[in-house]
């Protein structure tokens, strides 16, 4: 812990809108030791963005923050104003997910990776152009000299994804977010991409934090990894542990809702019921509750907070799966044929 | 581009061709010309007259020339008595050679009528347009920045209110305060020199360019709305670009679309004037000589600006056309 | 394994989309202004056309509450008769312009291949005929009846909505639920009718309303031009230019800013009643 | 035409038409008796001559513009003769006191036992391409104005159709009229009377174009012209009368259709020059500081006429019918605003013409039912409802028109259904010309010798195709009279006759006679000796003839 | 690689569709053609699931819209109970429609919006309702049941339901008249995965009470395999390799099926995560590669490949590969 080079402690963020405040995060708290890939996973709207977007200062003005944000033994949040300029963008950078609108349809590749160099390094029009074809080389973009002078449109998908990279990593970022690089990739181009930023986060002893909602990418790739529900983080721990020792109830589903390709056709899958819920004025309770068989009434009424090893292996739940309070509070449930959240378990079922 | 360019000019040619065509038949069919090239005498009956049903003028009041041989060298002239198809088949090919015909009302050439009204109308619109983005861009950027907070929502509905104005119910405005009453202005054309003009086109400017401020300014910020939610402007943020940076330097050219569609499309509409500006402010372009013909039936007039507005509009629709593709390298490929 | 008999979910907060109250001030606006010009013939107003209902260019009081014009005439109650016209004008035009330009953008939109080319080309050979020259060779040619100024700016709203009306059918049939209903055996009259009509037609809604704001304005610019409806029809726009005589502006404002502030209020609802209306109506496709 | 703001009537166009002559004042140079009083402030008085500024520019407003400005192709009105004035001369023009004298010619004679007049040119007289004027000029512009179809309307019927006019010699010709005139030079001060080269009237003939650019004697040479818009002149260095008679460098004539505001501009000092018949305008030049104002409602009458060859006014109940129920109160009040006062007949009662018996009915509803039932009773074709109907037409667009037409309908609406027809200004003549119309609003009369008038009163004019008489009443006895007047110099017989016409006109109900016409200049303080200007020889100039004035005279005073 | 050849067609009474030397071309520009699908062949029996997957781009929508004819095709059959779909126009085309039904990616862009659910599932019925007699309330409770949307909600709009409910009802829809092929457009991949899991489930769950022929696009390689009986990967417009599913995870034969199943986050264990390292960019199908469409970025490339187009051969029992060197692979088992 000597090396944390991130640290975010009860992060809150909230979006008041016309119909009423979206409470995106609910406290988050994660630390990030210096060259660590950690892992964030999670369903659509649990607030894997909205996290990625405080720490990178990118959410609109309306939005209400809470919480602290150490990164290099500063607060993000209370830079000072002449440091402002060469913070973001220098030490810590972003890549989004989609390749095709990160980079500006109007302006050359080139240009857009030059800028950021004469901007931050002052970098004249001809060092930085150069300076770009540098960096497009080093993502492995093949004629890089040529590739300067085209626009984005004129790219595939995955060497703009590369370029958009090359764009990051410019300025010799300390950490990096990627929020779903890979996303709106094939799997061929996917692999790539994720070689080449385990290769620059190697070479580069650059920390990262990749966001994806492929529980297989953080499986493979990530050194930690944090699953993320309703805007907060359910369940953290190293890769492995997670994965093999899950603990709480909706990573548990979650493993178990996808299709493995070692399995034989036709396996029958084991879905995750109900949506996400609303992110609009929550009501006091477990977000994921109404959704978990292992809900019991305390679940209504209060959220469960961070547990487990701290540091280790920490989780958010009453009713851990795999621990005895789970498997009693399942069988519980099952017994009555239904959940106090209102679901349905039919009989027979139980802990495989 | 070469094929670009072909195809642009060849639908040039087409819409020529459909409006003057139109123009023409609607012109000739439901106007009759020769009243305006003999006047009165275009209502003599002539065949009544040669069979001694009535009597010509030249009987009663000793007139040296016949109102009927008046009425037949006008009909000769002019080609009146070809049918309509073939006058247009002529027509066009004085056309081709530059010439628009002679008014009938005056006898002076369309082009050299035209021609003198035309710098004025240009100019009234190039201010137009400059009144109308130079409020617009930065106010929609403006809005745009404050999106939703209170400067913007007040824009908002000033620019609705702007909007809601007739732009004639402006100019009466404008001209009685700015001009009757404080005489800040002149209350008419002025072009004795450069200046003095632009003084004098600069209500007129303002009335037609409010509106318009209003369209590009609505149009603007919320395209840049739309672009500043996309991924390449948040990489931007990320990159650490301060906001002005951004704006300017990123979000601006990817918003200018619905802008120069529609600038393109107004100021096609502006290249004959605005009529009714013109006629309030009594400036003498393009619109109002239009008006002027078509009220006193001057056919080879109205056809004229109908040809130069026509051209002028797809011109214009052409310019923005390779605007586009300059604001967007995509379109420049494909 | 859990069986698990999944609840139907709905949203918990159902976005309730409200018009708003200014939508409602808008509405009741208009609606006045409606009824007043229903009514006109029958409301205790002095006759629009009597000469001396009141001296020459007074301004506002009890008797005449918009003042009087250069003839003596009741403003008020011109305006009010302006308002008939006015508004059918509008009406009428709008209606044209929907059902003439909305048929043929949706045609050109559907059918695509030389359908769409040939109207596309009338659509922008319209437009390249400025507006007012257009409305100026109808009206000089033909009479300036109640039903030619009407036909005239319905004609000129033709190719605007026109060309609306097909960029939206384009975008929706390429959607996927209309590919599903040719799945599912619909003809092209029914895929027209039945799943591209009710998307593009509630845009329309809205943009009739925006239209008719610009044909009432259309109007008062034929009158300028001295184009509007002709003999002793009352309309706002013969109203406003009557008023604006540079004489009467400076010393009987009443006259003209009256039917102006009439006409702008009238406008600015319908814009803004067409603007509250198309974002009512435009459904939010990512509930979640 | 119509009422005032488009200035449209040929009635005022052609003032200058009829001729002939006769009476004693043969060749007098300085003929006639006061006719008509000028109505022009007098001059200042005794203006130091060295005190006079020379140089400067004067920018005239005019309310309308005319197609063009050749006097042989043209039709004239108001704002033509003000810039027709300034670049052509006519033969002869009126003094102060309404007599004409000769200008550009030297002398006007009797023959003697004929109906002709000679007339004698000054020498020496250059035109501004040059070229020197002379007989050949005068023919050629005489044959053109016969020939043109409308022009010759009002030439036509006072020639033969033979031998009309004969060169005498270099700078002498004869006209040989019909019948005698005692006053044919006033024929020629108005645009009968102005003279351009014959080889401009030959290429004018050609090229249309040059209409727009006549080539006259005239003080002041063309600089440019844009119809509808501007013209400017400046002075003429080979003026005849000597460029040093000649005070203004430049005049710019601007057409402002809305008067009002040029008066506005004259006050607030963007204008020199104003000059209208519209109420609004005169109101505003009249309260404006710095305004000065010259007024003249002696130059014509604001009335509406009747068709009287077609249904329904053919018959003189339905006519009578809409005399009685004619609101001209409401129009002297609104319409007019004060400015100009209700018109009995042709004349003004300031001139010696006037019949004061003769008395314009309206307001006086009560007297139209009974016609107008009767009328009904035995055309009831003509009628719907027991209304008769009929077609009301001005020329537009025009709100003043519109407001004349709404106020006009709104008193005869109880006995007639009406029409409402608004057209173009040319149509609109047209359909007067050509008897195409039911009732119109129209303006006319008022010159300054009513010897003029006569070609809108015979019978002559009245048949045919095309007429100018347009009311189209013909009436042996009355061309007698009118004839008779135009042969003597008797001036009293003269007042006595038109005494007569003026009753004979207000029995055929063919004209309603609403107010006379104010044709008002409103000129800045620094605009100097409008009227006051002299003519050849010395002769002060009639002031104000109908809104139109000479300006070589004027100058700018600081 | 990427071959032709109608070797994998099977000889079976069962065989519900045909598609033979499908060939679809869409135009670009004035004179250039994107070649789409280009002679691809296969079969669906009766029952079975046929998976489809391919790298974006490779022609696997455009094989699905073919078969129903939202496309128009160039060459090739497509035969359905003794008629070729690929010829068929006007109503005797729409007549066959019921019985092919689709289930779309987006299942929001899927429904219309301005339309109430029950419309939107009695679409069907009420076209063909006077043919078939069959349109009845009842039905459509049936189906909204079955499908999991509770019938109460037949009168909300598309837009009041989250993407699984639309996709469910866009399954409804589909299962209103009765189809015998259900073909599903990348049904999964616009899902969360907790919902991909329950809609997975519904589509074999209906399958099982309805009957159904499916066929199943998705680039999801553990998604196809999960639902499919028999899979057709395709690249570039041609297909590859086809088989039953176990066997093609199993022994992939084909170097491009192969680099799929190692470049997937959780490799196969049957091959070797090296063999996911494919170089190069995918060609334009605009001008593709002559010969294998695969070799410029194969692995075993020789000049056989640049020269000559692989034809699909049998490689054992059911299992079918378009390559000149089709990797060799342990009979295991
Ligand atoms: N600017 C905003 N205004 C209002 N709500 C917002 C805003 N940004 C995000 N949210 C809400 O915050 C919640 C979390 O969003 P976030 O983008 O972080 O999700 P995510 O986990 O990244 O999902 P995805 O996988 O779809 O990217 C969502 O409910 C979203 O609707
Ligand atoms: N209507 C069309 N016009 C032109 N090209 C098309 C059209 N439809 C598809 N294509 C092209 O045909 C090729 C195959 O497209 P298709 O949609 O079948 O691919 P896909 O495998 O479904 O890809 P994805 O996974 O992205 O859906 C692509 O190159 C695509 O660009
Ligand atoms: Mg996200
Ligand atoms: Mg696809």
């Amino acid at each position: 812990m000597a090396d944390t080079q991130l640290s975010v402690t009860d992060l809150q963020v909230r979006f008041p809108t016309d119909r009423g405040v979206v409470e995106a995060l609910n406290g988050v708290s994660f630390d990030l030791e210096k060259g660590q890939m950690l892992g964030i996973v999670g369903e659509s709207g649990s607030g894997k963005s909205v996290t990625a977007k405080t720490l990178m200062n990118l959410l609109p003005r309306t939005a209400e923050i809470d919480g602290e944000v150490i990164f290099e033994g500063e607060d993000v949040r209370a830079v000072a104003r002449e440091r402002r300029k060469h913070f973001w963008g220098v030490k810590m950078t972003m890549v989004f997910q989609d390749p095709m609108t990160s980079l500006n349809p109007v302006k050359r590749c080139g240009e857009q990776i030059a800028e950021t160099l004469r901007y931050h390094l002052g970098h004249g029009r001809k060092m930085a152009l150069r300076g770009a074809t540098d960096l497009l080389g080093q993502v492995g973009v093949p004629e890089p000299a040529k590739r300067v002078h085209q626009y984005p449109h004129e790219l595939s998908g995955g060497l703009r994804q590369r370029v958009v990279i090359a764009m990051a990593l410019a300025c010799e970022p300390s950490l990096l977010i990627a929020d779903e690089p890979t996303t709106a990739v094939d799997v061929t181009v996917q692999k790539h991409i994720l070689d080449l930023l385990d290769r620059l986060r190697r070479e580069r002893e650059m920390s990262m934090i990749l966001i994806t909602h492929d529980l297989g990418v953080a499986r493979g790739r990530c050194d930690d990894v944090a699953v993320m529900y309703a805007g907060r983080i359910v369940e953290r721990s190293a890769t492995e542990t997670l994965f093999n020792e899950s603990r709480h109830p909706y990573t548990d589903a979650l493993l178990r809702s996808i299709p493995h390709i070692d399995q034989p056709s036709h396996t029958r899958l084991d879905p995750i019921p109900g949506r996400p819920p609303e992110m609009i004025n929550p009501p006091v309770r477990c977000a994921y509750a109404p959704r978990c068989r292992h809900a019991r009434e305390d679940c209504l009424t209060s959220i469960p907070t961070m547990g487990g090893v701290t540091g280790v292996h920490e989780f958010a739940c009453h009713h851990p799966a795999n621990t005895d309070r789970g498997d009693a509070a399942l069988a519980a449930n099952v017994a009555v044929g239904v959940t106090p959240a209102g679901l349905h378990l039919t009989a027979g079922a139980g802990s495989e | 581009m070469t094929r670009f360019m072909i195809n642009k000019v060849a639908q040039l040619l087409l819409v020529l061709l459909a409006v003057t065509f139109l123009s023409f038949s609607a012109l000739n069919l439901l106007g009759d010309p020769l009243f305006n090239v003999v006047g009165p005498l275009a209502e003599l009956d002539c065949d009544a007259v040669e069979a001694g049903l009535i009597e010509d003028t030249t009987t009663t009041l000793n007139n040296q020339v016949g109102d009927c041989e008046i009425v037949a060298e006008a009909r000769a002239v002019y080609r009146l008595d070809e049918p309509v198809m073939k006058r247009y088949v002529l027509w066009l090919g004085d056309l081709i050679s530059g010439d628009l015909g002679t008014s009938f009302k005056n006898d002076l050439p369309v082009t050299e009528i035209l021609k003198d009204k035309f710098p004025v109308s240009i100019m009234l619109m190039v201010m137009a347009e400059i009144v109308a983005l130079g409020l617009a861009i930065p106010l929609g950027i403006y809005a745009a920045y404050r999106a939703n907070h209170r400067a913007d929502r007040i824009l908002s509905v000033g620019s609705f209110g702007v909007l809601s104005i007739p732009n004639f119910a402006l100019g009466v405005i404008l001209l009685y305060l700015f001009a009757l009453k404080w005489q800040i202005f002149p209350a008419t054309h002025d072009d004795s020199s450069f200046f003095a003009e632009m003084k004098s086109l600069s209500l007129p400017a303002i009335t037609l360019g409010a509106g318009l401020a209003a369209t590009y300014q609505r149009l603007l910020r919320t395209d840049l709305l739309t672009t500043l939610q996309e991924d390449f402007v948040h990489m931007a943020r990320a990159k650490g670009m301060t906001d002005s940076h951004i704006m300017w330097r990123h979000a601006l050219r990817p918003s200018l679309f619905s802008i120069i569609t529609v600038f393109g499309v107004n100021t096609g509409a502006l290249i004959g004037g605005s009529l009714v500006v013109e006629q309030i402010f009594s400036i003498p372009g393009v619109g109002r000589e239009l008006v002027q013909a078509v009220i006193r039936d001057d056919f080879p007039v109205v056809l004229g600006g109908v040809v130069v507005i026509a051209s002028g509009f797809v011109v214009i629709n052409f310019v923005v056309d390779l605007l586009y593709s300059w604001l967007d390298p995509r379109v420049r490929t494909t | 394994m859990t069986e698990i008999i999944e609840t139907p979910q709905v949203p918990e907060v159902v976005p309730k989309k409200v018009l708003g109250v200014a939508f409602w001030v808008a509405i009741g606006w208009l609606f006045i202004v409606s009824l007043i010009a229903l009514l006109a013939p029958v409301l205790p107003i002095d006759d629009p056309g009597e000469i001396g209902a009141g001296g020459p260019r007074e301004g506002p009081s009890w008797a005449n509450w918009f003042g009087t014009d250069a003839l003596g005439r009741d403003v008020f109650s011109r305006t009010a008769w302006g308002a008939r016209i006015s508004l059918v004008v509008g009406l009428l035009a709008i209606t044209l312009g929907i059902v003439v330009g909305g048929s043929l953008g949706m045609i050109a939109g559907f059918f695509r291949g030389w359908i769409d080319h040939v109207i596309s080309f009338v659509f922008f050979t319209l437009l390249s005929f400025p507006a007012l020259v257009l409305a100026l060779l109808i009206t000089a040619t033909f009479d300036r009846s109640l039903r030619t100024v009407s036909l005239t700016l319905g004609v000129l709203a033709i190719a605007p909505v026109g060309r609306l009306a097909r960029a939206s059918t384009l975008v929706f049939a390429e959607r996927e639920f209309v590919q599903a209903a040719r799945v599912l055996g619909a003809k092209s009259r029914r895929i027209i009718v039945k799943e591209l009509l009710p998307n593009v037609l509630i845009p329309m809604g809205a943009l009739s309303l925006l239209g008719m704001g610009i044909a009432i304005v259309a109007e008062g610019g034929l009158a300028f031009l001295g184009l509007s409806v002709e003999g002793d029809a009352i309309s706002w726009g013969k109203s406003i230019v009557d008023g604006s005589q540079s004489r009467d502006l400076q010393n009987n404002p009443n006259v003209a800013m009256f039917p102006i502030g009439v006409m702008f209020l009238t406008v600015l609802s319908l814009n803004f009643a067409g603007d509250r209306v198309r974002e009512y109506f435009d459904v939010k496709e990512s509930a979640f | 035409g119509g009422g005032d703001d488009d200035n449209s009537g040929p009635s005022e166009t052609d003032d200058s038409a009829g001729d002939d002559s006769d009476g004693d004042d043969t060749g007098d140079d300085d003929a006639g008796t006061a006719v008509t009083p000028t109505v022009a402030p007098v001059p200042e008085e005794d203006v130091d001559p060295d005190a006079i500024v020379t140089g400067g520019t004067l920018r005239v407003a005019l309310e309308a513009e005319s197609d063009g400005l050749n006097p042989v192709a043209n039709n004239f009105a108001q704002s033509a003769y003000m810039v027709g004035f300034a670049l052509m001369e006519p033969l002869a023009y009126y003094d102060e006191a309404g007599n004409w004298f000769p200008w550009l010619a030297e002398s006007f004679t009797r023959v003697e036992g004929t109906n002709s007049w000679q007339i004698k040119l000054r020498e020496g007289i250059l035109f501004h391409d040059g070229s020197e004027l002379d007989a050949d000029d005068l023919v050629a512009g005489f044959e053109a104005q016969l020939a043109d179809p409308v022009i010759s309307l009002a030439v036509g019927p006072s020639y033969p159709a033979e031998n009309a006019v004969e060169k005498l010699d270099t700078y002498t010709v004869q006209f040989n009229l019909i019948r005698p005139s005692a006053h044919f030079p006033t024929a020629v001060t108005a645009q009968l009377g102005m003279v351009v080269s014959s080889e401009y009237i030959a290429a004018a003939a050609a090229d249309a174009s040059l209409n727009q650019s006549p080539v006259g004697t005239g003080p002041f040479r063309l600089v440019s012209r844009t119809q509808d818009d501007v013209t400017i002149v400046e002075r003429n260095p080979d003026y005849w009368r000597g460029a040093d008679t000649v005070h203004l460098d430049r005049v710019e004539f601007h057409v402002h259709t809305d008067t009002a505001v040029a008066a506005d501009l004259v006050a607030a000092g963007d204008l020199d020059v104003v000059i209208s018949s519209n109420a609004d305008a005169i109101l505003t030049m009249r309260e404006a500081d710095g305004v000065v104002t010259i007024e003249n409602l002696l130059g014509a009458e604001n009335d509406i006429m009747l068709n009287t060859r077609a249904v329904p006014f053919d018959d003189i109940r339905a006519r009578q019918a809409l005399t009685f129920s004619a609101d001209r109160e409401s129009y002297a009040a609104l319409i007019s605003q004060g400015t100009s006062p209700l018109a009995d007949s042709m004349f003004h009662p300031d001139l010696i013409w006037n019949n004061p018996a003769v008395v314009q009915e309206g307001n006086q509803p009560e007297l139209a039912q009974p016609l107008v039932d009767a009328y009904c009773a035995d055309l009831a074709e003509n009628c719907s409802d027991g209304k008769i109907n009929m077609e009301l037409q001005y020329s537009g667009p025009s709100v003043l028109q519109t407001r004349i037409a709404d106020l006009l309908s709104a008193g005869w609406e109880p006995f007639f259904n009406i029409t409402i027809e608004e057209l173009p200004q040319d149509q609109h003549i047209v359909d007067v010309i050509t008897g195409a119309y039911n009732v119109v609003t129209w303006r006319q009369f008022g010159a300054v010798d009513p010897v003029t008038e006569v070609i809108w009163l015979e019978c002559a004019t009245a048949e045919g195709f095309l007429t100018i008489n347009w009311v189209r009443v013909c009436d042996e006895d009355r061309d007698a009279l009118l004839f008779e007047q135009r042969a003597t110099a008797d001036l009293d017989r003269r007042v006595e006759i038109w005494h007569e016409i003026q009753q004979s006109i207000h029995d055929t109900y063919s004209y309603i006679f609403m107010t006379h016409a104010n044709w008002t200049m409103g000129l800045s303080e620094s605009v100097r000796n409008i009227c006051g200007q002299e003519g050849p020889d010395g002769v002060v100039l009639f002031c104000n003839n109908g809104g139109v004035t000479f300006l070589h005279g004027v100058w700018l005073s600081e | 690689m990427a071959g032709t050849g109608r070797a994998p067609l099977r000889d079976r009474p069962d065989i519900l569709v045909r598609v033979e030397d499908l060939t679809v071309e869409f135009p670009v520009g004035r004179h250039e053609v994107v070649h789409a699908v280009s002679g691809i062949s296969f079969d669906v029996a009766e029952g079975e699931t046929l998976g489809i997957v391919g790298e974006s781009g490779c022609g696997k929508s455009t094989v699905a819209r073919s078969i129903i004819r939202l496309n128009t095709i160039k060459s090739g059959h497509v035969i359905y109970h003794d008629k070729d779909l690929a010829t068929l126009e006007g109503e005797d085309l729409r007549r066959v429609r019921p019985d092919l039904q689709m289930i779309f990616q987006d299942p929001i862009s899927s429904l219309n919006p301005r339309r109430r659910v029950r419309a939107v599932i009695s679409e069907g019925l009420s076209i063909w309702g006077d043919d078939k007699g069959v349109w009845s309330q009842d039905r459509i409770e049936e189906l909204m049941v079955a499908v999991g949307i509770d019938p109460e909600f037949g009168e909300r709009r598309a837009h009041q339901f989250s993407g699984g409910q639309c996709q469910r009802i866009g399954i409804a829809r589909a299962l209103a008249l009765d189809p015998k092929v259900l073909i599903c457009d990348e049904p999964v991949s616009a899902l969360d995965v907790s919902v991909q899991a329950q809609i997975l489930n519904l589509l074999e769950e209906m399958k099982s009470r309805y009957g159904l022929t499916l066929m199943f696009i998705s680039h999801d390689l553990s998604v196809v395999k999960n639902v499919s009986d028999r899979i057709i990967v395709m690249y570039l417009g041609k297909a590859c390799e086809i088989g039953t599913a176990d066997e093609l995870y199993e022994r992939p034969r084909h170097p491009y099926t192969r680099a799929l199943l190692a470049s997937i986050p959780e490799p196969a264990t049957t091959v070797d995560v090296a063999e996911g390292n494919i170089t190069g960019e995918l060609p334009s199908p605009i001008n593709p590669p002559r010969g294998c469409r695969f070799h410029t970025r194969c692995q075993h490339v020789t000049d056989i490949c640049r020269a000559e187009e692989p034809q699909m051969v049998a490689v054992g029992g059911d299992h079918f590969v378009a390559c000149h060197h089709p990797v060799e692979v342990a009979l295991a088992l």
